[in-house]
């Protein structure tokens, strides 16, 4: 029998505190959102198999991240409009997951769906690593600690503008050793950047193993807050802690808002789940069909 | 005696000045670096300075996000910290997504003088030609400063402008910006030896032709102040008039300013006796500064001047020539 | 048909590997790139295996201390965030203080595929040949990554490996040792026309030579696998010994592989007409991977076969060159 | 009548834990370092006239600092050999301030005392930054943030070859903008570098104005702390609290030791006191006259 996908229970706790926060999402909402992680996974899976490339574990560990952003009303945008300038911005900034943004852009119409049959392919729309020329896709990506920094431009532009544009930032938690994160840390706060979050998909895992083990990372939440961030911590696979967490916009005193969220790499594939080794491989044949198999169980609870 | 030239950044950031008071769009950033005209600047437009702390790759960054959203943005550091040290986010964030910053580097090859190899910055030609979408300017006085400027607030593009540190006399009158298409100016002709360099150096190779024609040889000195995109079609063309080509530089001679001459006239088939003279490949620790540096890298007025009359004296032709050089080759 | 050649990293982890395990003061830092030969390292030696995160900045200045104290010390990581991401930490850091760190580079060219412009890295020979103090050697086989490498562990200095991320055919033969001090070597003679390449595009060379050979033109295929320190009178005599000289990198034509042959013939006097053949200056956004963006490039195989001919042939001496030309040249 | 310097009081007290704090230092010590801040401060003070040439104020922040490691007994060397391999290393990172070493190389017998007078003067040893051609010079300096990756290296070294031997940085408060001391601080205390101390010049001050108001910086101590390190605050110029932080040395518990020193920039010159427009300026012939005044004065309680 096929060991089972972890429970999100088993991660630590949401930090938010009580005072201030959000109202609950619906059960309806959480329903919804359930549903599209479910989908997402999927398609991804599908989309890395035609080829064979692309990034699932790192895509997998944030699944419910970008789900929350875009079907959770946080990441404003108006269907099949692309080019928007008023439109919410996002970077993936851990580049080899901005991939897994494809499917919720040909969802709602920015690109062609049948594009995603051709994600890697030659002379196709859809990059390995994502940039500007794909509708949608705010920033380049495939260099790890560019994201913030860039976003941080945004933000201020729009604050400098009297436009009420927001930008949000996917981090891995490895690509928060790059320096860069921490320079970029420090202006966002200093600017008083209160539309821009910066959520750190903490998987614990680099390529090479357990961040703990190869190099500590420690508290992100601590290192954000003594940044001048607002900063908390939930788990990233639960809809019930993220979109409180996101709510959080706009209330944190002008302060940016760091959300850690801890997340399992490789979520909702059985054999791939906190296995660093899977970063950069690809399932046989009969790995294929188990995964196929935990996909379409969905043993995770959002 | 003329009166002392104004620091070329003081004259950049004037002229920035001017027009982001009517624009606010436009957007000056520094890395901790000063000037007098920025501190006026700071007080008039505190919205439109930006201080990021001192990180320059957050800098770089920053400015393409502003970029992106419509700003016209100035970033500006000491030349190695703007370049070396923040490279790849130039290459990725500006290079790559084509973003329209000025990157004002100032301080370039030697211009720290006392100040060593930390902030020598003799290898920005090199790594920074090699970024597609950028361009590359090295004014040499007021005026060609002034232009260059205009031009990036004007019609903002991923440009690096290579700024001296100290104010140099003129060199134009006028003709800059009608220079300024072409990517090189012939500003003191003569003879049938051509010098090109830019900068700092054009001003040596103009003493160098004073002390060549003292002693009877004539030479033409050319300002490229544009090596990317080089004009290397015109560029070779104009070489191809004269019987010599020596390039003069305050960089490594690794992939420098004569490095892409060479290319150009290579690519070109204009085959040139050419002299690159530039840094001799090593890190400077002396005390000094920047003449006694370049005086024992062979650089000095004297030297130059020597080096180009043995080179350009017909008995040069065979002497420290390899064996096997073809004595005539047409192509 | 030949076995699967083996990963170039493979090849220089191991080796590397053998010393350490008799020598603790080897050690083998990497940024978060990997190797299955690695796998055995870190559980083997692992304190001798230091993960510094992922950031190629520290990991340099680290590098630079553990070799300050007696270390012979290898960094490893993905070729443009070792060079263009920390070019600052080499220039200062290993360059100005001179230590004794190679600097392994894996995936150079466009080697990361499908990754795009943030992964490839074409500006790495422009950038790190301009540092003073540095080596820059290009393998192109197992043979020639396991003599570097010997080299590296056993007369350590500051030097830059540009790896290929695949493993690739056996050029040489038990002879790569005896080449490596002259910095190049002939690998496939042949006619009047000089192929110059290295690494990846050595391989191209060569198959470009079988196809120029089926139409009746013989060329020589020469790697010149260190690019710094150049051999630059050696070269520039054996060159001349050629009617064209054709240089082939996967690199930008501004500063790179071309650029410095095309420096020593220019400096060493010999006048050959020469064609630099690189990819075209821009950032490369499209899919279909290396060989496809190669193809687009004018660097695929018949393309280039098209392009060396008809630049060798009698009549392109004439076409497509400036009218000014000399005629004749002879110094 | 010139304004009098400030006096250190007016800098916020240690935050040292009261348990497990060193001895308390011997009045006959403190006296002694007294002396030596003011001879210190005299000698670069001429030394700086002599050209015109370095950095008064930087200098005068860390002057104390300085004076603890070398006479204070915290940076073990032996008189007159600059090449010991075994002797303790110092990299003064905001290099800038790397020449106040200068007089107390000269004392110990590193440098030829007569070098002092030729300082940046050409074919001279003493160079504007200081680098290791220079005896008991550690580090190449000149450039922000590579002084405590540098030291991490060395500290490591020591580690793995069983020798007692520490590391001490110096660096700059607008130093720790650069994401390169981040990445180092991860690293340091990833590998218990317990022989690494890094000493924050805390003096408020960047190049072009108050770091708080150009970028703000906040809280380095609980920045250090949290990325791992022991951390604390004191007044950079008390020798009753250098000596006793410093001497937390080793009492750690396997972390490196990050010290924020606030400091004053330009410490002991009235007029140059907490005035960024000083870092690049030298003084005319009526200032000079009031900064020696003032250095024979020496109002500094330290
Ligand atoms: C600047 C830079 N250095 C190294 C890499 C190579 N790299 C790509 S992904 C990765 C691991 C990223 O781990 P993490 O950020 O934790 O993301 P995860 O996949 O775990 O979500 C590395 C080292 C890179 N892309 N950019
Ligand atoms: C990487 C780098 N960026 C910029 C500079 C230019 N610079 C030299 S000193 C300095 C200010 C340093 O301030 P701080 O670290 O607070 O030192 P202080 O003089 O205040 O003690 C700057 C920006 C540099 N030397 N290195
Ligand atoms: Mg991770
Ligand atoms: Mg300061």
């Amino acid at each position: 029998m096929p060991k089972k996908a972890t429970p999100s229970t088993a991660r630590p706790r949401a930090t938010t505190p009580a005072s201030d926060t959000p109202p609950a999402p619906s059960a309806e909402l959480l329903r919804e959102l359930t549903g599209k992680s479910h989908w997402l996974r999927r398609e991804l899976f599908q989309m890395v198999m035609a080829t064979k490339k692309g990034h699932i574990p790192s895509s997998f560990s944030c699944t419910e991240l970008l789900v929350s952003l875009y079907y959770g009303g946080f990441l404003r945008h108006r269907k099949g409009e692309p080019h928007d300038p008023s439109r919410d911005r996002l970077i993936v900034s851990k580049g080899h997951a901005a991939m897994a943004l494809y499917p919720i852009l040909a969802d709602i119409g920015f690109v062609p769906p049948g594009e995603l049959a051709n994600f890697t392919r030659k002379d196709a729309l859809l990059r390995m690593y994502a940039d500007p020329s794909i509708p949608g896709i705010d920033a380049i990506s495939g260099s790890l600690g560019h994201g913030l920094g860039i976003a941080s431009g945004m933000c201020l532009a729009a604050k400098q503008d009297g436009r009420d544009q927001r930008a949000f930032v996917v981090l891995g938690d490895s690509e928060c050793y790059e320096g860069s994160v921490w320079e970029s840390a420090y202006f966002a706060a200093h600017q008083g950047l209160d539309n821009l979050v910066a959520i750190v998909d903490r998987n614990g895992l680099a390529i090479m193993g357990r961040t703990e083990e190869l190099c500590r990372i420690g508290s992100l939440e601590e290192k954000f807050r003594s940044f001048g961030w607002e900063s908390l911590s939930i788990d990233g696979h639960s809809y019930g802690e993220i979109l409180p967490a996101l709510g959080r916009l706009g209330r944190t005193g002008g302060k940016p808002l760091a959300i850690i969220a801890n997340t399992v790499k490789g979520k909702g594939i059985s054999f791939m789940e906190n296995r660093s080794e899977w970063h950069n491989r690809m399932p046989n044949e009969a790995e294929q069909r188990q995964a196929w198999l935990d996909l379409e169980t969905n043993t995770i609870a959002n | 005696m003329a009166a002392k030239p104004k620091l070329m950044r003081d004259v950049l950031i004037q002229e920035f000045y001017a027009r982001a008071r009517k624009d606010p769009r436009l957007l000056f950033i520094s890395a901790d670096l000063g000037a007098e005209s920025l501190d006026t600047f700071r007080a008039d437009l505190p919205r439109q300075f930006i201080h990021p702390g001192i990180c320059e790759q957050n800098m770089i960054d920053v400015a393409a996000g502003l970029a992106s959203a419509g700003k016209t943005v100035f970033t500006y550091a000491m030349a190695s910290f703007i370049t070396a040290r923040c490279y790849e986010q130039l290459k990725v964030a500006l290079g790559a997504m084509n973003k329209p910053v000025t990157v004002v580097s100032v301080g370039v090859g030697l211009g720290y003088d006392d100040a060593g190899p930390t902030h020598y910055t003799t290898e920005d030609i090199a790594c920074l030609r090699a970024l597609p979408n950028i361009e590359v300017w090295t004014p040499c006085d007021e005026e060609s400063t002034r232009e260059i400027t205009i031009e990036c607030c004007e019609r903002p593009a991923f440009r690096y402008l290579r700024l001296e540190r100290p104010g140099l006399p003129n060199v134009y009158q006028g003709n800059f910006r009608s220079a300024m298409g072409a990517g090189f100016c012939e500003v003191a002709p003569g003879g049938d030896v051509l010098i090109l360099s830019s900068g700092y150096m054009l001003h040596r190779a103009l003493a160098v032709r004073e002390q060549l024609r003292m002693e009877g040889l004539e030479v033409t000195v050319t300002d490229l102040f544009r090596i990317k995109p080089l004009a290397s079609r015109d560029l070779a063309a104009y070489a191809s008039r004269f019987s010599h080509v020596i390039t003069l530089e305050e960089q490594c001679l690794a992939g420098g300013f004569g490095s892409a001459v060479a290319e150009a006239l290579v690519d070109q088939g204009v085959a040139k006796p050419m002299l690159r003279l530039g840094l001799p490949d090593r890190y400077f620790f002396e005390n000094g500064g920047r003449g006694h540096v370049l005086e024992k890298s062979g650089l000095g007025v004297s030297t130059l001047a020597q080096r180009i009359t043995e080179f350009t004296a017909p008995a040069a032709r065979s002497r420290n020539r390899l064996p096997s050089v073809p004595q005539s080759v047409s192509f």
